[in-house]
């Protein structure tokens, strides 16, 4: 492909003020979804992002390309709409995991489900933001907020299994302020076609401060997530000496590479292209803090996509009449008719 | 052989029994033959409910005649009664002195159980104020099917052709329709097309040789417009309808649905004109079915749904967004019993308030009601009309009634159809995403794809002209005041009311929505009987027409029969200051003719 | 030292500059010395909004009297402008030649830029109209906390309590009350508690030594009913009374809920009221969080779930299913901007319709609006009376302003409310689940888990008594019917209106909700002004009063004010026939009395 | 446990006709459920059976114990609210595919996510019945039907792996005909503290006739499905001769004992309890028809039920006032109040 479209980050910043709090990590998301747009050789006006309700789903505000604010939990189902309506469009969603998992739970799984060819970004801050600061159904049993005063009793969903289990046919990780990361795995949800879902961790500063420093801050990062890359073994940690192994149980465990005699050998191989999600899914629920937290792609296979399978239904279907639509006349005459003599 | 100027015969039974295909099969004959109809299907809530069981009864009613046939019949004149049920369930509607043809076969003990009576009806005085024709349709089916290699039960099934033949016979209709018919259907099935004709020309030559009537009777033709027509339901002409707006208007159709009945068959039909661009997605919910027709609208298709109540109220929100947005969408809700679940096989127009007021915030649009089956293509292709020009989504009401019902529809001309211009932004010179076109107070339709005219929409207040999101108060009346007007100039587009009947007087009618048939009727007959009576019929419910105040005033009374406790009527009330009175009848069935003009005589002379 | 009847305080500034908290700290202090009071909180969308800017502006305004003081006031005496964004949002609402306090340390050229000022309005004759104070409260602040060991930035944010010390001074009141809390709590960090008193006391006592102000005054203690007091907001009245009448039916609640603006504080509240047997759910939608509080009435508590309106158009469906099955359940809706995500943090009248009408079928219910914050406790609890005596939903309409404005409460005698009988069913004997008390209609309330009342209830239609499911015509018009008649049956619990001012005369003014404050004072006004007028203000929207007809009938003319372009006054004209006039403000705001004022006057005397 | 309670399959049927179509498999659901119930010691008035909309959902019109019928899809937020306002209730929520899976997705998932102690029966016929035989989420790519006249193009959702993709703690597949598996899942089902979810194989014999014959017809079954019993390993075949294998990259495969040197040890060991729910997915994703349909319990994990931990916070906010509510009195007087005197 040629780079023929010559976009900066620049390019794609709105007029519109951000008016995030500031420290949020939507900032570096939002710089880093920038950038790695421009270099996908998109022209402008046909990237389309659209959006539920929440801090994350102001996005599309602060984006120069066609963009749609919609309403809370619903931004699948009207991007859904939008892609069929003209597949030419490169289809982003973005949202918190209120708007994604709560709310929009439903229009979750079944965008996942059909694979209709766009990508999912879900801002994970484990937290409402936009209604200040309520639990979310990722924040986990004991969080204490305003309405959950004496902790809450809502176990969490985990995101990237409740993906895999709607049957995502991709399905990554990443974190807010982690630009590289952050941007090739945009990149590669974009090469993949079908519904790619990423969730981004993603600190809200001010009502929950801090939730994933202790597995992806700077200074523990590489000790506490493991990176996934498609071929290679689960290796991790500073001094890249820790593995995962799987025990005959199919359960996972952390081993030491050059203890016990363990080698790399040992190790479980990351296979993305599983045509089952069965390996995608050990990994998606291996528990932090015991087992480090899996970062980059999970899973991608390639399936028939949503809107093209409608389109080849039309187009088929009008094969008969030289591709083009019948007359209205031919489809009011159908079936028995008869006629009345003037 | 006499002659008469209109008929109404109903057909019950089992659903097995195969009640829908007679009265259809009848239906379309009649057609042929060049009389007027209208049909009413009566299916009951259960799939396959359990055989001879009073909730089990699937019944089909066709009113057809030499004059303008504009309801089902408010009663019928024969009743053709496959079981004991099917009897017990439609005497009440069947006019004294009409004609009962049942099948003896059915009438076992058991069966008769379960219909709940006493003793056999048959074989008292119970049916005595009718002409009761009994007839072994079963045996007789299965003596004329000796020869067939079907296996009995199969041969059974053929009973309901048997008994058209009778019924044919007694309508001097002819037999080559349904012939035709059932060689094609079974074109790959010789057997059982084969024994289905046999059937039903065995009865037809039994009815003659047996001479099981008393009488029989002509329905000449009627005199109807010239032109080419077919039997249509309600459901069918609404997908056409959009389906040719779309097209007119250069655009691809996009449906997104929920399936609930009544309104399911907008789904089916729309998913069968693919070659037409229609692309539809069965949505995992009517929320979702909403949003992935704003999606599409926004996408520069025209964007349309189609439900009934409960997926109507489900969808408000998402209709509010479309309205803030303004961007063309149609909804179509095809009313059904309420509230909640209610009587989802029943017809009703108690869904008028949901439609009209809905949503949350100050959220008027336009709301466009159907009068009859055919009907539904005009009043659909309006409401595509509308919804493209002024960028606001448009409600198209219909009602189980409708959607079910048939009647013949004059196959337009193409070039009769209004013109339809989709008339999307390209230009960036000055392009403003919140701009206004003067005379519809429409704003821009761009296509994402457009270069030069990115831009960003949302369910947020947004500032006049740009559309940047606004929170300024002054710009938020102003917003809500022209999100008003643009509705209210929907008004431009109404031609003058046509007045039914007398032009000034005593009584007028306001109806909208279905019951127009049974008004037109019930009008006339109080005519007949001397009230100076009027009636207008509303296409448009929201906005209400300009001339109608006006109309209004001309007459002493006014009348508001609607199949609810009284929804259009508080609105007249409240618009015209006019102590308007209703007729309302709640009761999953539609209003009969005779009701209408009973009203009619009681609201001028008073009850008696 | 001037005394003077009332005063209008307008504190602003970033959200980072604690004016709320000072609001309320001024508030609290005000209640405490006699004062009436009422309060505005004006909060922007955005969470933290940067600093400086026009949007991000946060505002808190109190009106505090001598006389019974009912809205927070139409236009400001004082401003406290933190910076120069506060001081160009908030100009225009400030009397001319009232009083501007700025922290002149905020008016650097960036803030002043960002805030869309060409010049410094301080250094030309920009506000000229105005009494300018100019502190440098940052600076001075600094200086009186030299020795505290807190850093700068800290103690930066203890510039609001200078400032508040100043305004205290101004307004001769103790600082006591605010110290108390300041060592309450800031028990656990000593520094900032000492910290913040000492900003307090300095800008007091500089307010006081350095005498800028030309004038300070006094506001004598109001006139108040004896008893015992509270600053309450309505969210908190709403959660307490809904608790209150659980408890004295001896029921526990369970609340379904889903975080809103402005409605959220409500589940806040109760989600902290476990101890009075509250059961919270934060549910993953609205639709769930009513379908659960309509399981939880199912199995014996009191369901209530609370939201704002695109919550409520959400929820129309599932309302419609609890007013089918005939239980107990209060759904709050606290309105916001509309339509759709509209104004999500300002305040509105105009989910009226959606409450009436926003469900699919016939579906009427009792909806009640509370008019002022410590009102939201009464409404709330008849609310709940209402829903368990009657078994049908009960809506009960606040809104933003009401949500988070405040005002004194008289705390209640617990012997003073109202009884309420829950009342469940456990006799089997004669036991029919759709069976009616004859002076409700209601039908019995059976918990599960009462032996030998095992039935089934649904959305479908059901018999007359029995319940069971039934498809029969008659019946469901009956059905529609007593449902109907039930809620009409609120009527008999509503007590006589009150007429507030002329009984008879030129004008009526018909209101409903918060505007109640505005209204009453404006018909004050007017009736100052000579007009006849009267006003009503209408606790129950659906059923309308018995006797509001009879009233309507002694006045020349009506007037209908409401935060929405004209909901209520529909239904008025429709019922009445009366041609009503509606005063309609869509811009987020309460009502002023002004406003109302000069409506009655334009109404009476026509436009100027 | 004493068997106080003595209930017959009889006394659990309600004097309602029952309105199915004339051999549909719901029958058979009916009278196996009903027979489960009875033995469950259990007073029939603590029973109560909600559902959504759809022909599997009339279900509770059926059975003489506490029924409600509410709206579509929303039967586990009806539920949740009843069981969290009277815990000693045994609920158990009946839906269809369409009904918990397409309209009621979210409501399933998050019902599931929070544990609350239910049990969910899903008749799975992959019809929607009741609208007259549209395809539905579970139908799957290709099916013809009223709505999708040239095959639809949704891929189907393996309703387990998204129980399971959900944090079900207890999953289960059962079948229509078989009386006593079903009664037995049924039981188990019942006995697991938390939100147990079953799918029940379901023959709709009008819209979707014998979707489910080529796995579980009496003639394949022992061949086509495979019993899924903890502890042990996964064997099959009408001669007990065929097993699940699992390769080293983690995916399954039929083996035939004895062939090839295989034997039993060689097999994946079912492990219903484990913690996590890697094994369940990987077994719940196998592919019909290569792999056998796996039946019986796929996971049953002890976790702290929701009704369970609400009551406790409200015990514990009582506990303070001698275990009962405070006076309102107290309530009204929380922080600052003043008096004025009279
Ligand atoms: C129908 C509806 N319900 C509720 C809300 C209120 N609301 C807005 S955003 C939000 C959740 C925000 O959390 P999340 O999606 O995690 O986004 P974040 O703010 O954390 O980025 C809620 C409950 C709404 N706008 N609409
Ligand atoms: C809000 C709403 N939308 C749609 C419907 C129509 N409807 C009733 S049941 C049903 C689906 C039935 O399928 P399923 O849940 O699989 O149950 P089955 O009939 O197959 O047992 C639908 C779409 C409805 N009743 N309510
Ligand atoms: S509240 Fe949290 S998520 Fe929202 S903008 Fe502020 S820091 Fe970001
Ligand atoms: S339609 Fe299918 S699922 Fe429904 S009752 Fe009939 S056979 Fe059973
Ligand atoms: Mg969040
Ligand atoms: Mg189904």
């Amino acid at each position: 492909m040629n780079d023929i479209i010559q976009l900066t980050r620049k390019d794609l910043a709105s007029d519109q003020e951000v008016r995030w709090c500031p420290g949020c990590g939507d900032y570096a998301i939002l710089k880093g979804v920038q950038s790695a747009l421009a270099t996908l050789n998109v022209p402008r006006e046909n990237m389309v992002v659209i959006s539920g309700i929440g801090c994350a789903a102001r996005f599309p505000y602060y984006m120069n390309t066609y963009g749609f604010h919609t309403i809370h939990g619903r931004s699948p189902a009207v991007a859904t709409g939008t892609k069929m309506a003209n597949p030419d469009l490169h289809v982003w969603i973005v949202g918190g995991d209120g708007d994604m998992m709560s709310i929009g739970g439903n229009h979750l799984i079944h965008v996942l489900r059909r694979n209709v060819d766009l990508t999912v970004l879900l801002f994970n801050n484990r937290i409402y933001g936009l209604t200040k600061g309520q639990f979310s159904p990722t924040s986990g049993v004991g969080k204490k907020t305003k309405s959950s005063p004496m902790g809450s009793i809502d176990p969490a969903f985990e995101p990237i299994s409740l993906a895999l289990g709607a049957g995502a046919t991709f399905a990554a990780r990443t974190v807010d302020l982690w630009g590289k990361h952050l941007q090739a795995t945009i990149k590669a949800a974009h090469e993949h076609k079908g519904t790619s879902f990423i969730e981004i961790l993603q600190n809200c500063i001010i009502f929950n401060d801090g939730a994933f420093d202790p597995a992806v801050g700077k200074k523990v990062k590489s000790d506490k997530t493991v990176e996934l890359v498609h071929g290679e073994p689960l290796i991790f940690g500073a001094e890249r000496d820790k593995g995962v192994r799987i025990r005959k149980d199919l359960t996972l465990e952390v081993v030491t590479l050059g203890e016990n005699g363990v080698t790399e050998d040992d190790l479980v191989v990351h296979n993305a292209h599983a045509e089952l999600p069965g390996l995608a899914q050990l990994l998606a629920t291996m528990e932090y803090p015991d087992m480090p937290v899996p970062v980059g792609i999970f899973r991608q296979v390639s399936r028939p996509t949503y809107e093209v399978g409608m389109d080849a239904q039309v187009t088929q279907a009008q094969a008969a009449h030289g591709g083009d639509k019948p007359s209205l006349t031919s489809l009011w005459n159908q079936g028995d008719t008869w006629d009345v003599a003037p | 052989m006499q002659t008469v100027e209109s008929v109404v015969v109903r057909f019950a039974g089992d659903s097995g029994d195969g009640v829908q295909v007679t009265g259809t099969q009848f239906t379309n004959t009649a057609a042929l033959v060049g009389n007027d109809i209208a049909t009413l299907p009566d299916y009951p809530a259960e799939i396959r409910a359990p055989a001879g069981t009073l909730f089990g009864v699937s019944g089909f009613q066709i009113q057809f005649g030499a004059t303008d046939i504009r309801t089902p019949g408010d009663i019928s004149d024969a009743l053709v009664a496959f079981n004991p049920a099917a009897l017990k369930v439609n005497l009440s509607r069947l006019r004294k002195g009409g004609l009962i043809l049942v099948n003896v076969d059915a009438f076992s003990s058991r069966n008769l159980t379960k219909a709940g009576w006493e003793h056999n009806p048959l074989e008292d005085d119970t049916l005595a104020a009718w002409q009761v024709v009994k007839v072994n349709m079963t045996r007789l089916t299965r003596e004329a099917l000796k020869e067939s290699p079907l296996k009995t039960k199969d041969k059974d099934r053929a009973k309901n052709l048997f008994a058209l033949g009778m019924v044919y016979f007694l309508y001097d209709r002819p037999l080559e329709h349904t012939v035709n018919w059932l060689n094609s259907k079974f074109a790959k099935l010789p057997n059982v097309a084969e024994a289905n004709i046999k059937a039903l020309k065995t009865g037809y030559y039994y009815a003659e040789t047996a001479e099981i009537f008393r009488a029989t009777y002509q329905v000449p033709e009627a005199p109807i417009a010239a032109g080419r027509y077919r039997n249509v339901t309600g459901n069918l002409t609404t997908a056409m309808g959009l389906v040719s707006a779309a097209q007119n208007a250069g655009l691809d159709l996009f449906l997104g649905s929920y399936p609930i009945t009544p309104a399911s068959d907008v789904l089916h039909n729309l998913a069968s004109m693919r070659a037409h661009g229609v692309r539809t997605l069965q949505a995992e919910d009517e929320i979702a079915a909403v949003c992935a027709a704003i999606g599409a609208s926004y996408a520069g298709q025209l964007g349309v749904c189609s439900t009934s109540g409960p997926g109507l109220a489900l969808k408000g929100e998402a209709i509010g967004l479309a309205l803030m947005v303004e961007l063309p969408m149609v909804v179509v809700d095809v009313q059904r019993g309420g509230p909640s679940t209610g009587l989802p096989t029943k017809t009703e127009q108690s869904d008028f308030n949901i439609a009209l007021f809905g949503r949350n915030g100050d959220s008027p649009l336009p709301v466009i009601a159907a009068k009859s089956p055919a009907d539904c293509f005009d009043a659909a292709y309006e409401a595509a009309r509308i919804t493209i020009k002024y960028r606001t989504p448009v409600i198209l009401m219909t009602d189980g009634y409708l959607a079910n019902g048939s009647e013949p529809w004059k196959i337009p001309n193409e070039a009769d159809l209004a013109p339809i211009e989709s008339d999307f932004r390209t230009d960036p010179e000055g392009f403003q995403p919140y701009m206004r076109d003067e005379a519809t107070l429409a704003r821009p339709w761009v296509k994402p794809g457009t270069p030069g005219l990115e831009h960003r929409v949302g369910g947020l207040e947004k500032q006049h002209l740009t559309g940047n999101v606004s929170y300024d108060p002054m710009n938020h009346h102003r917003m809500c005041e022209l999100r008003r007007d643009k509705v209210d100039l929907v008004r431009q587009e109404m031609p003058p009311l046509e007045v039914i009947g007398e032009q000034s007087g005593d009584v007028l009618v306001i109806g909208w929505g279905s019951t127009y048939g049974a008004i037109r009727s019930g009008v006339d007959a109080a005519l007949a009987d001397g009230v100076k009576v009027g009636a207008v019929h509303l296409r448009w419910i929201n906005p209400l027409p300009p001339d109608l105040g006006e109309i209004i005033a001309r007459f002493d009374k006014v009348l508001v029969p609607e199949m609810n406790l009284g929804q259009l009527i508080k609105v007249i009330r409240g618009e015209f200051l006019v102590d308007a009175k209703g007729l309302n009848k709640v009761q999953g069935m539609p209003l009969n003719v005779g009701e209408v003009k009973q009203a009619i005589l009681d609201l001028q002379y008073g009850e008696a």
